[in-house]
């Protein structure tokens, strides 16, 4: 791994509005990404759980740049994404492409899956409407569905060949990162370790980095190069996958640990459930955010928030680990 | 009056020698009710000195009378005025007043009335210039009034009595009341204004201290007796809309009616048909400003071409009259040069068009589409112009853009219009072919001389000479031809007694009244 | 990377007729879209031949002996009140007024679609201005724009369109832009925009065809609404000049003969319907056929 | 939304500029002029000029243009020049009858439109279907002077059932308002109905088919409420598109059918005004119209925000 | 009352295509008891969402050319029952939780009322009484600050929000069968343990039945009682839950098992079954799988393997699942 990261993020935030009432009256915020700072490096995978709803696509979406951050620094090759020059930024979203977390919606009902396919070359290459169609059934084989897929319409497809649709086109530029939001979810687990197996080829073959957001935590370890773990809008905790798998530290990390299925039925965990209410993104607890839920609030939980501290590579924010 | 000398298509079938009179004026009159009038157009203001408008005019000559007007016939008799004298070297007119005429708003007329009333027309009206003779007025006791004329003048009292001008009588100092804007008319007619809803309807209501005039009710004057407590006109520009009205009884008398409407009409138990040979005159003008027709050979050519005939019966579907001149048949003013016309000749239209050297080009007759007539007319003309080998288009433009683009500029070759009756040839033939009025650009000194002989003459059997002579000459000239005296058509419920039409083409509603 | 060799090299011709084949096939499928094409073809086709299937003149020839006389086997469609003949006039009408009524319409679509995709993707102060400049420019009634083009211009066919038109676009630009802004927010555009696509390509590839079938309905309607239009231009002298014929300047002079004479009318408004039929079954058959969901 | 809504007040004021100039110029632009329309076809050369003059026509045309706009901006839209009664009056007196009548149009147009459209939407390629777009067909090409003439002869002069011209306020009596006002909002709201239906139809279809209309009838909801609540919901921003856009389109056919029913309606003045030349009443109207644009336009990008929650104008 | 609750046979589902009628759901037979949690797996693509539609009777047509076969649900045949009696049945008795949970949801009203029309339709319920009951269905799923997503979009919530609101909307008619299709892709870990809790609960309770669609073989063994294992169409296999993970007798389930990514353990390349998908246009003579399998001979190409019933519960349709059976006798 080279030292100059690929992408680096800087306290990066992005709320929504919360709107209400006839006249849309904004009523505060939902704090989706509460200052997210991390580094991404060529080549690497960095994966990213956390709870439903902490804002994981939304970071992905600030990252791809669909939405502009609230505030914070999102930089890439070392260029400040928000003040790129036109043809840096087409660069930019040459280089960078997103996997979307809904895959039906994220094709157009219009199109047939082969100029699905063929849109990244035409826009980005100029090869011959014969070459296009070929390298769109090139993808498609690569994720498993069937050339002669490429004339049917989205709406004929199933959740998972929509999926695999999505990810053949992100694929297809070869891009050097790509923000992936659950692109496995809806695969069967063969199909999923032939994406998956897919994925590390590429990036073996062309350094792509990935930002890979899951909730299959088996998944995650096995791709991921570093995880980290996202509660409300922040990062709590960020090692590599086998540290953090091995030696979770935050309480909300050893919770999701502990809440993984078993894969047999005659295994059952031991599982940490969590008690108290999801608390509200709109008005998040005061100190650590987590306080509210945790099994060892203490004091000063509730009056400080902590900083995310790194020792030897394994950072946390929490009061308890010292 | 008379019906169309019908063709075989005529939608009139047959002559319809005024069935309604006899009808109408049989019974005995009742006073009361309301009437409701269906007229085309509505009314656009309320003060009849700066009104240039028809419909204003016919419903406010309801309101308002002048001092002197035309008969049945357009001979001009008193009617605010007791009579008239004119002095020996005619540059004096002293009109001595009816007494006892009194305004609607209860003060008596008066001499002052009068002069104001006409110094006020001559200060406010699009037309003033009629009375450009006029050099003061005096207002000599309560009952006399005393026009000082600058020069003798043959037209000064036509002026007075035009209709179509019309120098109304109103109480003195009624614009300042009003703030310059005439709002509620005021005046000495059998009825009085009582208010208009704009685009709605106009309602006047009896005027039960009216003064008539002396002698048989006749045109405008004579003895009107207003018997309807109220007469409501109501706008209906759509004519088939307005028969509807008519026919579902939401109105009880529709002007305007189209000449194809006469058969169904004529067939029905609860309508009357009133209809008459009007005065409005249909014309085809030459223009003289650019090629062809400066050219009389060209001219004479159209002349002979022409089938009036033809255009009457398609015009006005055979319900009007060939016109040979501006001058209308029933008037003093008609003689045997109004009647000599042009006969249509084929043979001799192409003779005269190859002489004239003319090979095919382009002709376009301009009309308008305010009225459905005119380009009726135009596009016979067109299709017997075509039969001579003209090469013919019809251009047909939107009223105003006629006026101001093609009428007033004289920018055409050919141009089809009509106008409706003055009291006076003068106002016809001085405006139309003097070379300081005309617009189309003919010029012949000779006209000229004649029509200012014809303005200061005031013997009236020598200006009765001398028009004849003015027509004799244009119809050498050609500066344009008269083509057909279009019908007025009117029809009301049968309930509706005393109605007579009139070719001047205003309704008039005193002495009807309803039999309900 | 494995690449897919195509078995069968096509040459491009034949790739192309078979596309076209393809097209016909799906489309073909559908019989009232098949009937529609064939309406609309027939009607252009009568327009265009009007000159050799006329058995009189339709200016000309006038007869005042035979005048609003109804439909007999030498006047199919009886005659009007120049004694002209209506068949003849009806036929010769189509020319003018399919004319005037397609090319206004394409030209106002092609406009309106622009202003609409514009304003409603770009939104913000864009659409603001754009779209106070088309409330501006619709608050201006037809007739004073018809009458000062016509003045400006001259009175002919080619003005009507250009009046009509500018009419027109404001209308189709207001339609474009309200679908435009729903489409704008689904995430497939978010998708294209992710790839680098330009926003040229995103509102034609992905923006307008998700636009199509209001745009196509209307498209289709204002045709005949065009057709209408032209009558009342001709109502205060500004429509096709007479005597020649438009659908709409016979239906408008007829209009007085409505109850002695309903021949004048009735047909040129049947033609007018079986026109906008056509047109309408057509659209909607390829409103259908650019559905794939109802494929 | 609120500040939303102030922008676009706000807005109305450059449109009305642009607007201002611009039909003040295309008005004295456009040939003819009031005096020439006053005197009619026998004013000599004379009489022409001096009616011109009086009427302060022959001053020159930015004098002519600077004392409108002052007085505009000050709400004196100036009077008229053939009746001489203030502009401000005159639009004041006709615009209820005129909004009355597009209102009842736009109305009976929903009414028989949406239904229609809904009708063969759900029905697609049945006898329904083609019945329902039948109707919407002759809609369109009837012209609305024949449909309000067609109109007259059946119900006014065969039925009777209702006058076939005038017009009554609402406030002097309803029941003859509404009478007056029936067939003329039917000959006017026919022609929009066919557009309406077939865009309910379409939007419908496409709503249709969505993978939400499945999941309310997996809930067990019915037709009913899967169509009217749901499917219409998510169809409305081409209908009240299309609306909005007729509401337009329906301004211009007034003219026709006031002058057909005999209504003092806007559209009528507006002709009238036209074809006399009337300078300051033109300009006066097309004012007022392009204020009623501009609410309506905001009207209608309120709706959309109404029915697709997704749109966010303080977003852009 | 019989313990049967639904009973599916021999359905089958056939799509129009522009290469003719393609075969998705062919002669699939299998029932659910009451209260027992019925997993359904089987490759992407290989019917499992048009089965489970196939029960709603919501495949759409077009494209949908044939629905044959019969689907007892309280003796009833669904397929042959009347509209009305269907729409009473769906969403009250049977429910289903969607895949994709942003195209489901119904985008121009808020989640809040799409929950409370759950219960309208069945039941009659005052507007606050509904809306009391769904926030505290939120909550149940886990839902923040249910009273203001309540009144929050469908675009406004993230996909897992979304998605649990799906599972709410299910869950409003307390019915009797829920057929879950992937309820929980979206979903953390700790989240997912929640809804898998609340539907255990459910099924204690009220004796709900599931049928849970899932790749998530962990969900799966946490989970369900008996499986099915969907290939092409057909169900290949059917256990209950213990004996499959135990005693796989067909290839395609060996090869799914073999597939799961290990928390544990160090990282090696990942297993996957080798070829890909047969096209549905143009499916393999004999047994659908063949292609890929690496016991396949000469027979599996010729014949379509009967699903015969090695032990009570546990059928396979594979010619060769006593030689699969041995291999992987012994389990984990
Ligand atoms: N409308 C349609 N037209 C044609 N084919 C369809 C249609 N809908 C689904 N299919 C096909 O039917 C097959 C079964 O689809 P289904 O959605 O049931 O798969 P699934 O088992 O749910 O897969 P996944 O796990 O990926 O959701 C798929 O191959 C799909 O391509
Ligand atoms: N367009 C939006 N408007 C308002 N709030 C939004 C919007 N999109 C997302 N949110 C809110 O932002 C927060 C984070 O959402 P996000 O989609 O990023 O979550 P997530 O981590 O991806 O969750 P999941 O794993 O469930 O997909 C949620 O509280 C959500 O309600
Ligand atoms: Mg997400
Ligand atoms: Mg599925």
């Amino acid at each position: 791994m080279t030292a100059i990261p690929l992408l680096e993020l800087t306290d990066l935030k992005k709320y929504y509005p919360i709107r209400q009432g006839l006249l849309r009256k904004q009523k505060g915020y939902v704090k989706a990404v509460d200052g997210v700072s991390f580094n991404l490096f060529p080549g690497e995978t960095f994966g990213l759980v956390g709870e439903s709803g902490c804002g994981k696509s939304t970071l992905g979406r600030v990252i791809v740049q669909l939405m502009e951050a609230t505030a914070g620094e999102i930089r890439f090759g070392q260029k400040n994404v928000a003040s790129m020059s036109a043809k840096e930024k087409q660069a930019f979203r040459r280089q960078v492409q997103m996997i979307f977390q809904d895959p039906f919606s994220s094709l157009n009902p219009r199109q047939k899956i082969g100029d699905i396919l063929e849109e990244p070359y035409s826009i980005h290459s100029k090869h011959s409407k014969q070459e296009r169609e070929e390298k769109a059934a090139a993808l498609l084989r690569r994720v498993g569905l069937d050339p002669l897929h490429a004339e049917r319409y989205p709406h004929q497809f199933s959740g998972g060949q929509r999926q695999r649709i999505g990810i053949a086109r992100a694929l297809a530029l070869n891009p050097q990162l790509i923000v992936c939001d659950e692109p496995v979810s809806a695969l069967d687990v063969s199909i999923q370790s032939q994406i998956i197996n897919l994925l590390e080829e590429l990036q073996e073959e062309s350094g792509v980095s990935l930002l890979f957001i899951a909730h299959d935590l088996s998944v995650v370890k096995h791709i991921s190069h570093r995880i980290a773990v996202m509660y409300l809008g922040s990062i709590v905790e960020m090692a590599t996958a086998e540290e953090l798998f091995l030696n979770p530290q935050h309480p909300y990390t050893r919770t999701l640990l502990s809440s993984i299925p078993a894969e047999h039925p005659r295994l059952k965990r031991e599982r940490i459930t969590l008690v108290g209410e999801i608390p509200n993104p709109a008005n998040p607890p005061i100190g650590c955010k987590f306080h509210t839920r945790c099994p060892y609030v203490e004091d000063i939980c509730k009056r400080d928030v902590p900083v995310l501290k790194e020792i030897s590579g394994h950072a946390v924010a929490c009061h308890l680990i010292k | 009056g008379c019906g169309g000398n019908a063709s075989s298509n005529n939608l009139a079938g047959q002559n319809s020698e005024k069935p309604a009179d006899t009808q109408a004026n049989s019974g005995t009159p009742k006073t009361g009710g309301t009437l409701i009038v269906g007229t085309s157009a509505d009314l656009t203001k309320l003060d009849l000195h700066s009104s240039t408008v028809l419909s204003d005019r016919i419903p406010l000559l309801h309101v308002q009378e002048m001092l002197v007007t035309i008969d049945e016939k357009m001979n001009i008799i008193p009617l605010l005025a007791e009579k008239w004298e004119t002095s020996q070297d005619g540059k004096t007119v002293t009109f001595p007043l009816r007494k006892g005429v009194t305004f609607h708003n209860g003060k008596e007329m008066k001499s002052e009335d009068v002069k104001y009333s006409i110094e006020r027309f001559m200060k406010v009206a699009a037309r003033k210039g009629e009375f450009s003779m006029v050099e003061s007025i005096e207002s000599k006791d309560d009952f006399t009034v005393v026009f000082h004329l600058k020069e003798p003048s043959g037209v000064f009292l036509a002026s007075l009595a035009n209709p179509y001008n019309p120098a109304v009588i109103m109480p003195k100092g009624i614009a300042e009341e009003q703030n310059d804007n005439i709002v509620t008319p005021i005046g000495t007619g059998p009825f009085q204004f009582v208010k208009w809803e704009q685009g709605k309807q106009l309602v006047l209501k009896r005027f039960d201290k009216y003064m008539p005039a002396a002698g048989e009710t006749s045109g405008f004057g004579g003895a009107k007796k207003p018997y309807v407590d109220e007469v409501v006109f109501k706008p209906i520009s759509e004519a088939s809309v307005r028969l509807t009205a008519l026919e579902t009884g939401e109105i009880d008398l529709a002007t305007d009616i189209l000449p194809k409407d006469v058969k169904r009409l004529s067939t029905s138990k609860d309508l009357v048909l009133s209809q008459e040979t009007s005065m409005n005159w249909g014309y085809l003008f030459f223009g003289f400003k650019k090629p062809p027709f400066d050219n009389l050979k060209m001219r004479q050519a159209v002349a002979y071409a022409i089938n009036k005939k033809e255009i009457v019966d398609v015009a006005t579907w055979g319900l009007g009259k060939v016109a040979s001149s501006p001058v209308y048949p029933e008037t003093e003013w008609y003689s045997d040069a109004h009647a000599a016309d042009y006969q249509q000749d084929l043979e001799k239209a192409k003779q005269l068009l190859k002489e004239a050297g003319y090979n095919g080009e382009k002709i376009t007759i301009s009309t308008a589409k305010a009225y459905d007539h005119h380009q009726k007319a135009a596009l016979t003309i067109q299709s017997q112009l075509k039969k001579i080998g003209m090469n013919v288009d019809v251009e047909v433009l939107e009223w105003a853009s006629f006026i101001s683009e093609r009428a007033n500029a004289g920018d055409y070759q050919l141009a089809v219009s009509h106008i409706t009756p003055r009291p006076d040839p003068n106002q016809i033939y001085y405006a139309y072919t003097h070379s300081k009025s005309n617009f189309n650009g003919y010029h012949n000194p000779r006209m000229d001389e004649l029509l200012e002989k014809g303005l200061t003459t005031v013997d009236q059997k020598q200006r009765k000479e001398i028009y004849n002579d003015v027509q004799k000459l244009l119809r050498e000239d050609l500066s344009f031809m008269s083509t057909y005296y279009y019908p007025v058509i009117e029809a009301h419920q049968a309930y509706l007694k005393g109605y007579i039409p009139w070719s001047a083409g205003y309704p008039r509603l005193w002495n009807v009244w309803l039999d309900k | 990377m494995e690449i897919v060799h195509n078995p069968v090299k096509t040459t491009k011709t034949s790739r192309f007729r078979d596309h076209i084949r393809t097209t016909w096939r799906a489309f073909s499928r559908r019989r009232t879209a098949v009937l529609g094409l064939a309406i609309v073809s027939v009607v252009v086709l009568i327009a265009a031949l009007a000159p050799l299937l006329t058995p009189f003149d339709p200016v000309e020839d006038v007869d005042y002996g035979n005048r609003i006389a109804s439909p007999s086997s030498t006047n199919l469609f009886g005659t009007d009140e120049f004694g002209r003949d209506i068949f003849s006039r009806v036929l010769m009408g189509a020319q003018v007024s399919i004319a005037i009524s397609a090319a206004s319409v394409t030209i106002s679509a092609a406009i309106g679609i622009i202003v609409g995709l514009v304003s409603g993707y770009y939104g913000k102060v864009i659409d603001n201005v754009l779209m106070r400049l088309v409330d501006g420019l619709m608050s201006f009634p037809p007739i004073l724009f018809a009458i000062a083009l016509m003045a400006a211009l001259g009175n002919n066919t080619g003005n009507i369109i250009v009046a009509l038109a500018v009419v027109y676009a404001p209308l189709f630009a207001r339609l474009v832009r309200g679908t435009v802004l729903s489409v704008k927010k689904r995430e497939y555009v978010d998708a294209i925009r992710v790839m680098g696509g330009s926003h040229i390509r995103i509102l034609l590839k992905h923006i307008l065809p998700n636009c199509l079938s209001p745009l196509l309905i209307q498209m289709t309607t204002y045709f005949a609404y065009a057709i209408l239009a032209e009558a009342s231009l001709s109502f205060i002298g500004l429509g096709v000049p007479q005597p020649e014929p438009s659908w709409g300047n016979i239906l408008y002079d007829g209009r007085q003969y409505m109850l002695e004479a309903p021949w004048i009318t009735i047909f040129p408004g049947m033609a007018i319907a079986i026109t906008v039929l056509g047109l309408n079954l057509f659209g909607d058959g390829l409103r259908d056929y650019l559905d794939p969901r109802m494929k | 939304m609120a500040t939303f809504i102030a922008k676009r007040v706000f807005s109305m004021i450059p449109v009305l500029l642009v607007v201002s100039v611009v039909v003040f110029l295309l008005v004295h632009l456009v040939p003819g002029d009031p005096a020439a329309v006053m005197l009619g076809s026998e004013a000599t050369p004379q009489q022409l000029a001096e009616l011109q003059e009086e009427l302060g026509l022959n001053k020159p045309l930015q004098e002519q243009f600077f004392n409108w706009f002052v007085h505009m901006l000050s709400g004196d839209l100036g009077n008229s020049l053939v009746s001489n009664k203030e502009v401000t009056t005159l639009i004041i007196e006709r615009l209820p009858a005129t909004m009355a009548l597009i209102l009842y149009a736009l109305l009976i147009s929903v009414v028989i439109a949406i239904p229609l459209g809904i009708i063969s939407a759900v029905r697609h390629n049945t006898r329904w279907d083609y019945t329902a777009m039948l109707i919407a067909l002759i809609g369109v090409s009837i012209p609305n002077f024949w449909a309000g003439l067609l109109l007259i002869m059946a119900f006014s002069l065969h039925l009777g059932w209702f006058p076939s011209t005038g017009y009554v306020e609402i406030t002097k009596n309803i029941w003859s308002h509404f009478e007056h006002l029936a067939l003329p909002a039917f000959a006017l709201g026919f022609l929009q109905a066919g557009i309406v239906t077939r865009m309910t139809r379409s939007s419908m279809l496409e709503v249709l088919k969505q993978d939400y209309i499945r999941t309310i009838r997996a809930k067990g909801g019915t037709e009913k409420v899967v169509i009217l609540k749901h499917a219409l919901k998510n169809s409305m921003i081409p209908i009240i598109t299309i609306i909005g856009i007729n509401f337009g389109l329906l301004l211009g056919g007034t003219v026709v059918v006031e002058t057909i029913f005999s209504i003092p309606g806007i559209g009528q003045l507006l002709v009238q005004s036209v074809f006399n030349r009337d300078y300051p009443v033109i300009q006066g109207v097309i004012l007022c119209v392009a204020v009623i644009y501009v609410l309506i336009s905001l009207v209608v990008d309120l709706l959309y925000a109404y029915f697709d929650p997704k749109i966010d104008y303080n977003e852009g | 009352m019989s313990k049967r609750l639904l009973d599916v046979k021999g359905l089958t589902v056939q799509f129009d295509s522009p290469v003719g009628p393609i075969e998705v759901v062919s002669d699939v037979h299998f029932h659910v008891n009451r209260g027992e949690t019925v997993g359904l797996v089987g490759e992407s693509g290989c019917g499992k969402s048009v089965s489970s539609l196939a029960i709603m009777g919501l495949i759409p047509s077009p494209p949908a050319k044939k629905i044959g076969g019969e689907i007892w649900f309280q003796d009833k045949n669904l397929l042959a029952e009347s509209r009305d009696h269907l729409r009473s049945i769906r969403g009250n008795k049977i429910s289903m939780i969607f895949q994709d949970p942003m195209s489901s949801l119904d985008p121009a009203f808020t989640v809040g009322s799409q929950i409370d029309e759950a219960m309208q339709f069945h039941q009659k319920v005052q507007s606050n009484e509904a809306k009391d009951r769904s926030i505290e269905l939120l909550r149940l799923v886990g839902i923040s600050n249910p009273e203001l997503r309540y009144h929050e979009y469908p675009h406004q919530l993230s996909g897992g929000m979304r998605q649990r609101v799906m599972i709410a909307m299910a869950l409003a008619c307390n019915p009797q069968l829920i057929i879950a299709d992937e309820p929980t892709t979206a979903l953390d870990v700790t989240v997912q343990a929640q809804i898998l809790d609340l539907l255990n609960d459910l099924r204690q309770s009220f004796e709900t039945a599931i049928i849970m669609i899932t790749h998530d073989l962990g969900v799966v063994a946490e989970t369900c009682d008996r499986v099915l294992v969907m290939y092409a169409g057909q169900i290949v296999e059917e256990a209950p839950t213990e004996v499959l993970f135990d005693r796989t007798a067909h290839p395609y389930t060996e090869g799914l098992l073999k597939s799961i990514p290990k928390v544990s353990g160090a990282k090696v390349k990942l297993y996957s079954i080798p070829g890909s998908v047969p096209n549905q246009s143009d499916m393999p003579k004999g047994c659908r799988f063949h292609p890929r399998c690496s016991y396949a001979t000469s027979r599996c190409q010729e014949q379509d393997p009967p699903i015969e019933e090695l032990t009570p519960g546990h059928r396979v349709k594979c010619w060769h699942s006593d030689q699969i059976l041995r291999r992987n006798r012994g389990g984990v």
